[in-house]
């Protein structure tokens, strides 16, 4: 099992070093003068002088990835031309709003979509398999804003249920002190379940928008593996042995069929990381995010790196997280074929 | 001079702590026209043999020379590929499924011996297996298992190679067309001369079709000795056990044989001395410390074995005549 | 009064006419073993599957009968299969397969005992070592301890008769078990199966497409084609004198010469809507009266075969009603 | 229990040519469906423009009116005519989907059979350089190509296509490393084909059925992440007509009660990917 961790380490930091590299060099690419982009159009000569030093635009190209390199390992992620603050600083205040956002979604398309894919798997062909499967196909094709807008429309211009799509809290409310930094835990936890529930009503459009999209991954997933592990023969021969059917589905189906299932989850947090650029645009939702949509629309383009580093960084170790998950859950993994043949 | 010979066969898979030695000095010769069977139990290493008599695989050490040529030295040159062709066991699955019978069959013809008359090669070849040529236009998946492989054998005839290493031909085939497919290997080999190293674990399909059988355990050829020698009168421990495993189609003569202990070790932590002494109803001390080498009992009836010159007549084995 | 009873079982595709099975009609005496025989595609799994409810989604229980012991255990009219703990159960062709690659092996048997048989976790725990000793494995401890894919395939056949023997079927139908498995592992499996049946006086159906393990393992057997009944009676009648023109197909096809027209049942294919024999089209005997479907007609005591063959042979029509 | 005996029992061979369309609507109900709606787009997209007028021309004093006869889907806030734009974005959208998803396809399956079949140190680099392109979700890496290489037409396409090129390498990768395993691929060998000759012609063909289905797919996903680019002002921009960039537009209109704005080309882009799923679906339905 060690070997098999070691050459994961390897792999890990491989890649997390390929993504510095083309996120740095994909930024550098653009036409025009960096200098220029970062000072704006109108800077004078003095102006861009002092910003080229500034951000040591004058050294080579090589020098500047180095500096670059050796910060974000730091863990600086460089300094927001339009702000001037620490990039890192201002995406890690930003962070727990889209985590917030992000598990509470992931959470539910968990909730929703696995048990739905496993009852869709036993009883093929029934009115829940088929259900699913249309819920797969138009999960898959519904375009995040578009719903977005709908729900927006219809929930809040419309029937008012939910508070305006601005922000975690209505304005007036205050924010619970910082713990966890998810508001709805922390007011939780500070014993303010008034605050708490609030917090839960400007969630609950933003979840709903993004766990529909999210859902429907984890339905084909967890239905397609389900299918391929319920024709298996060690399901056949426990319930051949008189093994009850509700056994039979949860330790010989579904213990089976977690592998998949985990790689979906893992899928899934893809897209959320990368959903919630959108939601968090339309519900106004100060997340990291939105803060990579504002620093397009400012060409912040520092910042834009250091999200999207930020971005490829926490994939990366989910996936190794991932990977842990794979040994614990399949034995043939955490114990290769040693004993005697 | 024979058209095949092997001299000390070794491969080796991986190395240091995790080796596999799966042929550990295996020596064997195919002369023309005769049919060598090569039979063993999974991991013996017959498969990885045939391969590389067949240059699909470079061995460790040994040479394997075919008309007194080094294969291996000149695989890539046309004229020594075109004589030793192979054919697979799975039907299904040694033809390209997007390929039509026809460009199968000549693309051996096409890349090594060329000419225009290529057409008339691929028909020539599908009659020869007993297929019309209205066969030629059609796709693997449209043709019974027996077909197929029917057309496996066209494609390694094509090009009148000298050798054909057959891997389990007619494993995975029902029983009717597997003796079908055996007589048209006879009958091909008695036109053409063409030399056989027949793989197989299937003792009755060996009986018919091979003048001599090598029985293989754990790497090394542990029996050689024509046919009929061998079933009649087997030597070495595991030839007997194996001959009086494999079940017979006969009601009245059932074997109550006391079936060979164990399994077949792994070759990753082999024992030292003789490989079969873990299951072997006559081992003794000498077999726990030094490998025994094939010894000559009759005109070419050899076996490794220390225990076989003083071999005890009764040895355990009820009804030891062991034929199939 | 037979162990297992099977009267008329037919079993179709679902929504549509054709019967892949039709009107099968088997029995099987306590401590017999019968084997069951047929090409791939004669329904011999079919069979075995509807016994045990096990039925692909895709296919539907059309007809027939079953009891065990007397008790009904199926009756498509009614409400299809009633199977009750240790009434029948079922070991499978590929044994690596057939065990949960997440769940130790010991544990796999051990909760057949806890879940079926209803045993303490104590007394399971202990009863499972004792069985998979008792099935031949050498260091049942650390075996029970291990994952399926830490054993061969032979070791895995044997867990899971140690799983069937938990189970303690008064009917066990093993399904090829030892196809794929070395000849010396096999003979070892058939040793097993043997003193398992002397020692609780089960009844096996074996089933098998290879008629030499038939020769050495069964009393009686089945022969089934297309999913019909063609012939059942003891080995030694069956084999010596075969009454049923596709039982002498299968027997002759052991080894005929090129020469003789034998078409395998892949090549010649099988139409199922058929009401009369499915074997005439290929049949060298068949007449008009194939086209009706034929009764069963009785050429000694235990010896039955469905052809009309039998009408001029010996008219014992009336008999087969009384059986019937 | 799929024996070939059976399988040939049950599927009767059918005559003629509706019979035989009549199997295939039989047997691919979903994507019967998906490529129905494709056609209705393709005929838009090409014959569209022809029965439409200028989808830029403003016309302020009936700005936001809601759908009429004269108006099928409203105006927008300049006043421009919703239904024509939607109609003219119809060949842009359809279009960049189908793109997108062929260059993901076409270069996808040739790095993928080569790493699989050859692997050695080009296997390595390829399987790091996916593994980095996977990291950034989907959606980001088109968003960071298109802000570095600039807001156009093809560079969205380019930037969706790179970010979709790694599933295609993935998945023929690891269809070819099982195909290399086969017999056919030996007996190949033995008739004299060269290592290169054996990939294109032996292993490609045969490893590339999962990218069909795969395709549909991600054509559906492409039109979606270009629409999406476009809602964020990123990419294709205003006034050019695409429905991303409608919905967009009509975004704050719909709090404002004009819903149609927003409504009828967010409804055409979803209609479009679901086409793109129904057949993709089906296909990947029959292969399992």
């Amino acid at each position: 099992m060690t070997r098999y961790l070691t050459r994961r380490a390897a792999t890990t930091a491989l890649t997390l070093f390929g993504i510095v590299v083309v996120v740095f060099f994909v930024v550098r690419i653009l036409p025009g003068d960096a200098a220029v982009l970062r000072a704006g159009p109108y800077a004078d000569a003095a102006r861009l002088a002092e910003v080229r030093e500034q951000y040591g635009l004058n050294d080579s190209l090589l020098e500047q990835f180095w500096t670059y390199l050796s910060g974000v390992i730091q863990g600086d992620l460089g300094t927001s031309t339009v702000s001037n603050g620490s990039v890192t600083a201002e995406l890690l205040q930003r962070l727990p709003a889209s985590l917030e956002l992000g598990l509470y979604a992931v959470f539910l398309a968990c909730l929703i979509g696995i048990p739905m894919g496993i009852v869709a798997a036993s009883r093929q062909g029934g009115w829940i398999d088929r259900f699913t499967r249309a819920g797969v196909i138009m999960g898959s094709s519904m375009a995040l804003f578009w719903l977005g807008l709908l729900l927006i429309y219809f929930f809040y211009s419309r029937l008012g249920w939910f508070p305006a799509p601005i922000d975690r809290l209505p304005v007036a409310a205050e924010p619970p002190p910082h713990l966890t930094g998810l508001f709805t835990v922390d007011a939780l936890l500070t014993g303010q379940p008034d605050l708490a529930w609030t917090a839960a009503r400007s969630l609950m459009l933003p979840v709903l928008t993004l766990t529909v999209v999210l859902v429907a991954p984890v339905m084909k997933m967890v239905r397609q593996s389900m299918i391929e592990t319920l024709r298996s023969d060690y399901v056949r021969t426990a319930r051949a042995m008189g093994i009850k059917e509700r056994d039979v589905l949860v330790r010989d189906g579904f213990r089976n069929a977690m592998l998949p299932v985990i790689t979906a989850i893992g899928i899934v947090f893809g897209y959320m990381l990368g959903g919630n650029i959108i939601v968090e645009t339309l519900f106004a939702w100060p997340g990291i995010g939105r803060y990579a949509y504002q620093s397009i629309q400012n060409n912040d383009l520092e910042a834009l790196q250091g999200f999207v580093i930020l971005v490829g960084v926490l994939y990366v170790l989910l996936n190794v997280l991932i990977d842990v998950l794979y040994g614990l859950v399949d034995p043939r993994i955490r114990i290769g074929a040693r004993a005697k043949s | 001079m024979s058209l095949l010979s092997v001299r000390n066969l070794h491969k080796t898979y991986g190395s240091g702590a995790r080796a596999l030695p799966a042929v550990r000095g295996v020596s064997l010769d195919v002369a023309a026209g005769e049919t060598l069977a090569l039979v063993g139990e999974s991991g013996c290493g017959k498969s990885s043999t045939a391969r590389i008599v067949v240059g699909l695989a470079q061995p460790t050490s040994g040479s394997v020379s075919l008309a007194g040529e080094d294969l291996h030295a000149r695989v890539h040159d046309r004229e020594v590929r075109r004589r030793a062709q192979m054919v697979f066991q799975h039907p299904d699955q040694s033809l390209n499924p997007h390929f039509t019978v026809a460009r199968t069959v000549a693309e051996p013809a096409r890349l090594l011996v060329g000419g225009r008359d290529i057409e008339d090669r691929v028909v020539e070849a599908l009659r020869t297996v007993g297929l019309g040529p209205e066969y030629r236009a059609r796709r693997p998946r449209e043709l019974s298992g027996g077909q197929q492989q029917r057309v496996a054998i066209a494609r390694a005839l094509i090009c009148d190679p000298e050798l054909v290493v057959l891997d389990e031909p007619t494993a995975s085939l029902d029983q009717s067309v597997r003796s079908r497919v055996v007589a048209l290997l006879e009958r091909v080999q008695q036109e053409r001369q063409v030399g056989y190293l027949f793989i197989s674990h299937d003792l009755t399909t060996v009986r018919r079709i091979a003048h001599r059988v090598a029985v293989m355990y754990l790497g090394r050829i542990v029996e050689v000795a024509p046919t009929e020698e061998l079933f009649e009168n087997p030597q070495h421990p595991y030839t007997r056990a194996l001959l009086a495993a494999a079940p017979v189609p006969d009601p009245r003569r059932r074997k109550r044989v006391v079936p060979l202990r164990g399994e077949t070790p792994s070759a990753s932590d082999l024992p030292t001395g003789c490989s079969f002494q873990s299951r072997c109803p006559l081992v003794h001390d000498r077999c726990r410390t030094t490998q025994p080498q094939l010894e000559p009992l009759a005109p070419d009836h050899a076996a490794e074995c220390f225990a076989v010159a003083s071999r005890p007549e009764h040895l355990g084995v009820v009804g030891s005549d062991g034929r199939p | 009064m037979s162990l297992l009873d099977v009267r008329g079982l037919s079993v179709g595709i679902a929504g549509k006419e054709e019967l892949l099975l039709r009107d099968v009609t088997l029995s099987l005496q306590p401590g017999e073993i019968q084997g069951v025989v047929g090409e791939s595609g004669s329904g011999k799994t079919m069979a075995s599957l509807a016994l045990l409810g096990l039925l692909p989604p895709s296919v539907e229980l059309r007809g027939g009968t079953a009891a065990i012991g007397g008790r009904t255990v199926l009756d498509a009219s009614r409400r299809g299969v009633t199977r009750q703990v240790g009434d029948l159960t079922m070991v499978f062709q590929n044994p690596r397969g057939a065990l949960n690659p997440t769940m130790k092996v010991g544990h796999q048997v051990r909760r057949v005992l806890t879940k079926v048989r209803g045993k303490s976790k104590g007394e399971a725990t202990t009863e499972t070592v004792a069985l998979l000793r008792r099935v031949g494995i050498p260091g049942a401890e650390r075996v029970a301890g291990s994952y399926p894919h830490q054993l061969s395939g032979g070791m895995c056949q044997r867990v899971v008769i140690a799983m069937a023997l938990a189970y303690r079927p008064r009917v066990l139908i093993a399904d090829e078990p030892t196809t794929g498995l070395d000849v010396t592992v096999q003979a070892q499996i058939f040793d097993l199966l043997r003193e398992l049946v002397e020692e609780t006086n089960c009844g096996v159906l074996f089933i098998t497409h290879d008629l030499g393990a038939v020769a050495e393992m069964c009393d009686r057997v089945s022969v089934l084609y297309a999913g019909q009944l063609m012939e059942t009676g003891t080995t030694i009648e069956t084999f010596e004198q075969p009454r049923h023109p596709y039982t002498r197909f299968l027997l002759e096809s052991l080894s005929p010469q090129e020469s003789s027209r034998l078409t395998s049942t892949e090549e010649a294919g099988v139409d199922f809507s058929l009401p009369g024999c499915r074997f005439a089209h290929r049949c060298a005997h068949a007449f008009e009266r194939c086209s009706d479907f034929p009764q069963l007609f009785q050429a000694g005591p235990q010896h039955l075969y469905s052809c009309f063959l039998g009408e001029e042979e010996d008219d014992v029509a009336a008999q087969r009603s009384q059986l019937a | 229990m799929s024996s070939p005996v059976v399988a040939a029992a049950s599927v009767s061979r059918p005559r003629g040519r509706n019979a035989q369309v009549l199997s295939l609507l039989r047997r691919y109900p979903m994507a019967s469906i998906g490529v129905v709606i494709m056609s209705v787009y393709a005929l838009t997209a090409i014959f569209g423009p022809l029965f439409v007028g200028d989808p830029l021309s403003t016309s302020p004093s009936d700005a936001l009116a809601p759908p009429s006869s004269e108006h099928y889907f409203g105006t927008d806030r300049f006043g421009r005519d919703v239904f024509t734009r939607a109609v003219i974005a119809a060949r842009l959208d359809v279009v960049v989907g189908i793109v997108i998803a062929l260059i993901a396809a076409i270069a996808g399956s040739l790095i993928g059979v080569v790493a699989g079949y050859f692997g050695g140190a080009f296997d390595e680099v390829v399987m790091r350089v996916t593994d980095v392109v996977l990291a950034f979700p989907g959606f980001v890496l088109a968003l960071i190509l298109v802000a570095a290489l600039g807001d156009s037409i093809p560079n969205v396409v380019i930037a969706v296509a790179i970010a979709y090129t790694p599933y295609f390498i993935r998945l023929v990768r690891a269809r070819a490393l099982a195909e290399r395993e086969r017999e056919y691929v030996d007996a190949a060998t033995l008739a004299g084909n060269g290592r290169w000759q054996i990939a294109f012609r032996h292993v490609l063909p045969n490893s590339l059925t999962p990218a069909y289905t795969q395709a549909a797919l991600v054509a559906g996903w492409a039109v979606l992440d270009v629409a999406g680019l476009a809602f964020l002002g990123i990419g294709i921009q205003p006034p050019t007509a695409e429905w991303g960039v409608m919905v967009a537009e009509g975004a704050n209109d719909v709090m404002t009660g004009a819903w149609w704005t927003a409504l009828f080309p967010g409804a055409l882009i979803v209609a479009l990917a679901l086409a793109f799923q129904l057949i993709g679906d089906d296909l990947q339905g029959e292969k399992r």
